[in-house]
């Protein structure tokens, strides 16, 4: 931390927020100064998003009523933080204040459209989670850039866009000029983000507001975009709101982190107190589940075990119909492995790899152009009829997402006993029942929640019922895709410990599909490293992370966050 | 016009989106480990609007008028009484008398019957046909769907009233050939839901986990596609008795449905048509009864949507939060 | 290269029509030849003897077998010969011809009402969600939805012609001819079309804003303190426009081949009347080719608002 | 201009006559429907008639009273022994084209009838031959006595002299070419049908300068455009709604009785049909009254023959009273005891019959008989009447003139138009007598008694004489409704607006 004071860009004190009657946010207080971060932490639902829209008088829903005080400062960021301004800053931007207190600053909660009109995308400029809806897709991107610029700065014309290139060229985006005009569809998500972020800085706002920026993106592309912004950063002396999920970027990005919980602002501390001595039992939760490279390692497997599956050459391409044409994309190519009885693959890659696919082949939901799958001596793509029913029972899967792979119409008891009614092993009424409860008591649910539905559950819940279901018919493979990766850490890492205490039991074989090698370490003996459909690099586990050999699987390991946040290692105490 | 938009292929509107599904929710309520509050249940929410609440009234009134039609009706329906005829409202007759003398009252009660028979006739035979193609449609794929999809819009491409017209001129007027025609034309907007439905079912994970499970297209079909069509369906549903009314009273009203002497709304408006100018009531009563009945559906149907619709449901559940919290004077 | 995509796009969809056109033909033709009853017999009516139904047969190609009728009636239609009335023995083509400019212009009269009221209607009450004007909006348009529209015909013709003497309440004078004249009559089943057709559309729009108001780039616009009236017009509006301008080409379409009972109501000598003048008198020749022309025109508008949509969205111009 | 081609006009209402003729004011009528053609000898369509009458000429016409009056023919003779008819036809009469109207054209016009069995053929059933004598003469000879030559002839233009050029090149269904006072110049289907007058008729030239026809078929839309002087003169007028006529102001109402008459028929090849009780007891069992209110408004005549009050060959007859005891009485004789289902034939091309079958229904429900309403359209009605598919149907016989027009056809056992079924030999025996009697007192005397029979027996029971209901503005002068429905405008003047 700087030693020195200076007045914060946003003070926000005892900010409380409720839609209706339920109070979302209870009382946050922080401040960030210039060219500072701050981070803010919580599980999904825990009222991020929240706390910072009616912090920057952003949030807009039917009912919402805020209470409390967040001040945005009046100084200009070079003034305060000694940092370097950009080359327009200052011009003009003076006299902006609204209607706030006598000393130039203003009081955001409760502020006239007017004066929030003024301040947004001026003062304040924000950066949304999802950047394939954030940008207009009808309106050139030099346009959304100029639009602000054209607003609070009443620049236009050969101006804007002279601004509107620097920004493009400032965020890394390759040839500005051709991409002015430009439509956001014809850039990648990356990119996409790049440009929101431009938007977001058109103006040097003294405050940027970033929420879950690189949720959407692959890990390699988080980790330029979290590098885009501390450069930018550093360069204006903007302030930062981050939020996120992921302990392990915040603690990349942040100087200070605030953690929520349920609405509530369990901790507030510098990032490397936080680290090193966190004081919630909360926070510490939530350090501990953080997947961090090198902290577990699977159970060992006997190295002996006969092979289960065996994949050889799989080919699958996919026409894809667009409105210019039909394409093919090679989603798999000649891809081959082998999975040892009671051990566990993990297969990596970026989004779009052909992770899903090898699990879609194995399961008979995609049909292969080439190649051949064995297990324990059945051929799987050849199977028919009776056989293919048969096969079924031994090869079980686990999808992502825990909120629709449950039918929200059946109760658990029905979606479990579903695999035992299919291949005829309910064995009547009280035996499905009995069956169900075993099932259900082995993923540590109460046997009575067969009742329930759904929506009654927790993703967490959800997805034991899943695996529940997946275990009913004893299968030899499981296959699990993405199984924990919407799940928030805590609840993922105890569904991990759950996975592994059940491989171990039952002596499963898994093969774990994930994006984060950080989880894959955690359960992996093997790794499979996919990149566009091709094999780069399947190796055990231990050698892999210990010496990876290609530069795609380094860049995958190298976006993965360090033990301890980089904020501390740029700036020691 | 009137009796076209149903066949207006807008996905917009034509399809809420999937109850339960995965799109578009990740703002709203999830819960973290411990189970959360039950929602409340559908029907509290539809309820829970004066408006829907008016329209369920209104219909239910509609349905038992249709049902005891003839015993609520203070004359006989078809009996003919010239002396009396062309008779303004009066206490004898609430709603007058028509150019035959008839009580305008008790034919417009017992035309409830036919015109709402006509509509459900109508759209029942639409829903099964449309709903079995487009099931298929969506469910099958390849080149099935290619075929019964080119079918719907070749269908769609047939302007509905001249299409059921164009039925009529072949098979001659008469309840039949309405119910038929009406049927037919409403067939391809219920194909193209339970397709849209069907497909986006199709394609959600708990319906993958079934087929790597190994479970048979039956029971696919039976436990997770059909309950999954079944909200936009029944909006659908909803939507369309309100279009079939209007389009069996076109149809009579041009002459070509209904045949006299039984009376339906569009056919008594028919026969008010050169009595305009003397006796406004032979044409206004008849005309209420459909404008009312339609709008109840449509409403109700609008109400359906809304509930039925993630999105508008969730906006739905604060609504009532709010209302609740007002109610008990307490200040958020 | 953008014009080479643009084109192959719309290659696709002039295929798709075509297809679907060829589709309706089938339907049409199958409709007309293979029902129980003998049209020229029939047709014929009083007239009947048998040489004039030998001659009528023979005149509209009845007496070949089935396929090379389909055939022939193929080949005609694509040439624009869809053989002669039954009852006027007239080529069906030029009547439909004379009955067009009629619907056309009523049509486009009851698009425009329809435009002038929707559109501020259902923008507004799209904007203004859960507000009691949105919720007035909802309501009416829905009553606008549930009104028969020949009722609607008939209570205008009540109140305004009748009742207040101000307009005609029928007949008719080509555009081209007399506009005054055509003004005049035009109000009427013009204000009835397009009453009916706004409610609709005002949904449709209403539902269109809803979908773009809530879209992640009008909080991006929001969020660079744009004016309101700026962030409605240039990123609400302008998006909204690529799904109105589809709701629009449907209803034109619909609204040319649905204004039957309106054209029935006030006299007035369209496409809809004609078709149901030929449906009262079993002129299939007719009625073939008066339900072909206008699944032809719904297929040409929804064409050329593909071709609209094609340039006003950059995602497809140049995707 | 008078000879060369046709006068080609911009096709409007404000038509003008080329040649710088003098021109009066255009008529606006709108007439009820739309004609189907405008080939006169082919048509059946009361609504082409409308147009047609101003278009073309027969030899001879009937006059307000229904006598026949020189036409085309000046005058004719009839040979001692009524088989040979001399016509001799008027000088320097041209067709609108400028082509010379001569004995020819009668001669090609009355063979084309006969030759393509056109609809009116039957009405030369006595003619033997048609000969052009010379180039002003033509002899028609008849296989016997024909007293109602005449009116078959001249009754109305569906015996018009037509123009073989124009029927062969086919025109003649769009753009007719005819002898008659006004020419036609535009056809717009769908819309209106335009005529100019002819400034070389051989009556003279109409002082009115054309006529602008349109189609107005509902009769609220058409009051409503007379009341507002957006037309001259409509027929378009439902009964019911002539009371808010009456009275208005420049309106000026015409109620006249017609020749017309409506009857119901029962199939007599169907059982219980076939018996005369059974007959009888539906005559006795409807409600004239209501009926003829219900379809009427009091503007028709009840009658319980065919032939009109007015008509000089009127029987008074008037058997049957609505008397249900008696109905029951005669079914009872009839032989029918269980609940009977009688299949009504009515068509909604002529509303009256389901009105009167509604109200026939309500009738005939307390003796147990159930009727089925089947409304088609007409064509279908005349192929489901001839090919015997009915019980019951209603229906009118229009712009009869003569009484053999009356009653032979329809219940002559030989009668082309006998659908019913009706045979009675008695009946034959007068009606054939009837046609060749050339005593006029004799002749009323056997249709008496035919009819009488007719009626005795049930073979239609008739119901009513229609009137003519038009309506014109009051700057419309000499025009008159006429009991046969030709609508002439040739000697009517019109303010000048
Ligand atoms: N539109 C809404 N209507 C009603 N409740 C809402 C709405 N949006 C959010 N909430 C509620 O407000 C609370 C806080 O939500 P918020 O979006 O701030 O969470 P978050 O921490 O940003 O979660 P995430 O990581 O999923 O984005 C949640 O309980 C949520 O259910
Ligand atoms: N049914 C399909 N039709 C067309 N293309 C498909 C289909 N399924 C997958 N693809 C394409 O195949 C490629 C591989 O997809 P896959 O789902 O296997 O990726 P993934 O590695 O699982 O990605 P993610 O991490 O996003 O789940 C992608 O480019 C995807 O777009
Ligand atoms: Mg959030
Ligand atoms: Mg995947």
């Amino acid at each position: 931390m700087s030693a020195r004071r200076v007045a914060p860009v946003l003070a926000v004190d005892d900010l409380r927020v409720a839609i209706g009657p339920t109070p979302v946010v209870r009382g946050v207080s922080f401040a960030v100064e210039p060219g500072q971060t701050l981070g803010i932490v919580g599980e999904s639902g825990s009222g991020k998003t929240m706390t910072v829209l009616a912090a920057t008088g952003l949030l807009d829903l039917p009912g919402a009523v805020v209470h409390g005080s967040s001040v945005l400062g009046a100084p200009l960021v070079g003034e305060a933080g000694g940092a370097s301004t950009g080359a327009t800053a200052g011009a003009g931007s003076g006299g902006t204040a609204g209607a706030g207190a006598g000393d130039g600053t203003t009081q955001l909660v409760g502020a006239s459209a007017r004066t929030l009109r003024r301040v947004h995308g001026d003062r304040i400029g924000f950066v949304f989670q999802d950047p394939s809806t954030s940008l207009n897709p009808i309106l050139t991107l030099g346009r959304q850039i100029s639009e602000s610029l054209e607003a609070h700065r009443g620049l236009s014309g050969r101006k804007a866009r002279d601004r509107a290139f620097d920004l493009l060229e400032a965020v890394g985006i390759p040839e500005p000029a051709s991409r002015l005009d430009a439509y956001p569809h014809q850039l990648s998500g990356g990119q996409r983000q790049r440009v929101m972020i431009a938007v977001a800085l058109a103006c040097d706002p003294a405050l940027l507001v970033a929420d879950e920026p690189t949720t959407a993106l692959d890990v390699t592309t988080q980790a330029q975009i979290v590098e885009l912004v501390r450069e930018l950063q550093h360069r204006l002396g903007t302030a930062v709101v981050w939020i996120s999920h992921d302990l392990g970027l915040i603690g990349q990005v942040a100087d200070e982190v605030t953690v929520l919980r349920g609405g509530e602002q369990v901790e507030r501390r510098p990032v490397l107190d936080l680290v090193d001595r966190p004081e919630h039992p909360y926070t510490r939760e939530l350090l501990a589940a953080r997947p961090l490279l090198g902290q577990h390692r699977p159970a060992p497997a006997p190295a002996s075990a006969e092979p289960l599956l065996t994949v050889e050459g799989l080919d699958v391409r996919f026409a894809v119909a667009s409105p210019a044409g039909r394409t093919h994309v090679h989603a798999l190519d000649d891809v081959s492995f082998v999975l040892r009885r009671g051990h566990t693959l993990g297969v990596v890659g970026e989004s779009g790899s052909g992770k899903s696919t090898i699990a879609n082949v194995l399961t008979g939901l995609v049909r292969p152009q080439g190649g051949r799958a064995d297990l324990a001596g059945v051929d799987v793509l050849q199977q028919r009829g009776k056989a293919l029913k048969a096969l079924r029972r031994r090869i079980a899967m686990v999808f992502q997402d825990p909120f629709s792979s449950l039918n929200t119409r059946s109760t658990v008891g029905t979606s479990v006993s579903e695999p035992l009614v299919v291949h005829g092993l309910a064995g009547g009424r009280g035996g499905a029942r009995a069956r169900v409860a075993e099932l259900l008591r082995l993923v540590d649910l109460p046997a009575a929640w067969a009742d329930r539905y759904p929506h009654e559950l927790s993703g967490g819940q959800r997805q034991r019922v899943s695996i529940a279901r997946a275990l009913a018919l004893e299968p030899e493979l499981v296959i699990l895709d993405e199984s924990t990766a919407s799940l928030d850490v805590s609840i993922q890492a105890r569904v991990l410990e759950l996975l592994a205490r059940l491989q171990a039991e039952l002596g499963l074989t898994y093969l774990f599909i994930a994006h984060d090698l950080a989880v894959v370490e955690r359960v992996s003996h093997d790794v499979l490293v996919l990149q566009r459909g091709r094999v780069v690099e399947h190796r055990p586990a231990a050698d892999l992370f210990a010496d990876p050999r290609e530069d795609y699987t380094r860049a995958l390991l190298a976006a993965i966050p360090p033990v301890r946040p980089r904020a501390a290692a740029d700036r020691p105490a | 016009m009137t009796q076209l938009t149903p066949g207006s292929p807008l996905p917009e509107d034509a399809v809420p989106g999937q109850p339960g599904g995965p799109s578009g929710v990740a703002t709203a309520a999830r819960p973290d480990e411990g189970p959360a509050a039950r929602p409340a249940a559908g029907w509290r929410l539809l309820l829970d609007s004066p408006v829907n609440v008016v329209s369920a009234v209104v219909l239910l009134v509609v349905l038992v008028v249709a049902l005891l039609g003839p015993a609520l009706a203070p004359y006989a329906v078809n009996a003919v009484d010239v002396p009396a005829a062309l008779q303004p409202p009066s206490g004898a007759h609430w709603f007058g008398t028509d150019d035959l003398g008839r009580d305008v009252l008790s034919r417009t009660l017992v035309a409830t019957r036919v015109s709402l028979q006509v509509a459900v006739v109508a759209v029942a035979f639409a829903l099964v046909v449309g709903v079995g193609a487009g099931i298929v449609s969506g469910y099958a794929g390849g080149w099935l769907d290619t075929v019964l999809m080119r079918l719907v819009d070749v269908m769609f491409a047939f302007p509905v009233m001249l299409l059921a017209l164009a039925i009529v001129a072949v098979l001659g007027p008469g309840l039949t050939t309405t119910q038929l025609a009406i049927g037919i034309v409403y067939t391809p907007i219920f194909a193209r839901v339970a397709r849209a439905s069907a497909l986006s079912v199709r394609v959600e994970p708990f319906v993958q986990v079934s087929r790597t499970m190994g479970t048979g297209h039956a029971l696919i079909l039976r436990r997770h596609i059909l309950p999954g069509i079944a909200g936009p369906v029944i909006v659908q549903t909803s939507l369309s008795v309100a279009f079939a009314i209007l389009s069996e009273a076109a149809l009579s009203f041009l002459g070509l449905g209904v045949q006299p002497p039984r009376p339906s709304w569009g056919r008594m408006l028919f026969d008010a048509q050169g009595f305009l100018s003397q006796a406004w009531w032979m044409a206004v009563f008849p005309g209420l009864a459909i404008f009312v009945t339609v709008l109840a559906f449509n409403l109700l149907g609008d109400g359906l949507r809304d509930v039925l619709d993630p999105r508008q449901r969730s906006l739905l559940r604060t609504r009532r939060l709010l209302r609740a919290h007002r109610r008990a004077g307490v200040r958020p | 290269m953008t014009l080479a995509r643009v084109a192959r796009f719309l290659g696709r969809r002039v295929l798709h029509s075509l297809v679907v056109l060829l589709g309706v033909l089938v339907v049409v033709f199958a409709l007309v030849h293979l029902v129980p009853g003998d049209p020229v017999r029939i047709a014929l009516g009083t007239r009947y003897t048998e040489e004039a139904y030998t001659a009528l047969r023979a005149a509209s190609g009845l007496d070949r077998p089935l396929a090379a009728q389909f055939f022939s009636y193929l080949g005609g239609a694509v040439t624009g010969d869809l053989g002669v009335s039954f009852r006027t023995g007239q080529p069906v083509a030029v009547t439909l011809l004379e009955r067009l400019p009629a619907t056309v212009s009523l049509a486009v009269v009851g698009l425009l009402v329809a435009l002038l009221v929707a559109l501020p209607a259902g923008i507004w009450s799209g904007l203004h969600e859960g507000r009691l004007s949105d919720a007035i909006v909802r309501v009416t348009s829905q009553a606008g939805v549930s009104v028969p529209d020949f009722w609607l015909g008939q209570l205008l013709i009540l109140g305004v012609a009748v009742g207040l003497g101000l307009l005609p309440t029928s007949g008719y004078a080509a555009l081209t001819e007399d506009p005054a004249h055509w003004a005049r009559h035009v109000v009427l089943p013009g204000l009835t079309v397009g009453l009916v057709a706004a409610a609709i559309m005002t949904r449709y729009i209403r539902t269109a804003v809803l979908d773009v108001a809530h879209a992640g780039y009008v909080r991006t616009a929001r969020s660079k303190g744009l004016p309101a009236a700026v962030v409605t017009r240039r990123h609400i509006v302008r998006n909204a426009l690529i799904p109105i301008l589809t709701i629009t080409g449907i209803q034109l379409a619909t609204i040319l081949g649905g204004v039957v009972v309106v054209e029935v109501v006030f006299a007035w000598p369209g496409l809809g009347r004609l078709t149901y003048d030929a449906v009262a008198s079993r002129d299939y020749a007719l009625v073939q080719g008066a339900v072909l022309l206008v699944a032809a025109l719904f297929l040409l508008v929804n064409l050329v608002v593909d071709v609209l949509y094609s340039l006003a969205d950059p995602r497809i111009r140049l995707s | 201009s008078g000879g060369g081609e046709a006068v080609d006009l911009d096709g409007g209402a404000s038509g003008a006559a080329g040649g710088g003729e003098a021109t009066g004011p255009v008529l606006r009528a709108a007439i009820a429907g739309e004609p189907d053609q405008l080939d006169p000898q082919s048509t059946s369509s009361y609504f082409s008639f409308e147009v047609l009458e101003n278009v073309f000429d027969t030899l001879v016409e009937p006059d307000e009273n229904l006598e026949m009056q020189p036409a085309l023919a000046e005058s004719w003779e009839t040979s001692e022994d009524g088989l040979t008819w001399t016509f001799t036809l008027r000088e320097g009469v041209t067709f609108h084209d400028g082509s010379e109207f001569t004995a020819e054209d009668v001669v090609y016009s009355y063979d084309r009838i006969v030759d393509e069995e056109l609809s009116n053929a039957w009405k030369f059933g006595s003619v033997t031959d048609v000969v052009a004598t010379d180039d002003s003469t033509v002899t028609i000879t008849v296989s016997a006595p024909t007293p109602n030559l005449l009116s078959s002839l001249g009754g109305f233009k569906g015996l018009a002299i037509v123009e073989q050029a124009n029927v062969e090149s086919g025109d003649i269904t769009t753009k007719p070419v005819g002898t008659g006072p006004f020419e036609l110049t535009d056809y717009t289907p769908g819309d209106s049908i335009d005529l100019v007058a002819n400034p070389d008729y051989w009556g003279g030239a109409p002082e009115i300068g054309g006529i602008h026809y349109t189609f107005v078929s509902e009769g609220s839309t058409a009051i409503a455009a007379l009341q507002n002087d957006e037309i001259d003169w409509t027929d378009s007028i439902p009964a019911q709604q002539l009371e808010s006529l009456e009275g208005a102001e420049g309106v000026e109402v015409g109620v006249t009785p017609s020749n017309d008459y409506w009857y119901l028929a029962l199939n007599e090849a169907k059982e219980p049909w076939g018996t005369v009780e059974a007959r009888q007891a539906i005559a006795y069992a409807i409600d004239r009254e209501s009926i003829l209110q219900a379809v009427s408004y009091g503007t028709a005549q009840e009658n319980q023959l065919a032939i009109p009050e007015d008509s000089v060959w009127y029987t008074d007859y008037s058997t049957y009273s609505y008397d249900e005891a008696r109905a029951r009485d005669l079914l009872a004789q009839a032989g029918v005891t269980g609940p009977v289902t009688m299949d009504f034939l009515a068509t909604s091309d002529y509303p009256e019959t389901v009105t009167a079958a509604q109200i026939i229904a309500s009738n005939l429900e307390p003796l147990g008989i159930t009727v089925n309403i089947r409304t088609v359209d007409f064509a279908t009605w005349l192929d489901e009447q001839n090919s015997g598919n009915f019980d019951l149907l209603m229906m009118g016989w229009l712009g009869n003139i003569d009484p053999d027009d009356f009653y032979y056809s329809q219940h002559h056992s030989q009668g082309g138009s006998n659908a019913q079924g009706y045979a009675n030999p008695e009946v034959d025996r007068l009606l054939d007598a009837a046609r060749t009697e050339t005593d006029e007192a004799a002749r009323k005397d056997l249709y008496a008694q035919a009819a009488t029979t007719i009626a005795d027996e049930a073979s239609y029971i008739y119901l009513y004489n229609p009137s003519v209901i038009q309506a014109w503005s009051t700057d419309l002068e000499g025009y008159t409704a006429r009991s046969d429905r030709a609508i002439r405008f040739r000697d009517v003047t019109l303010a000048q607006r």
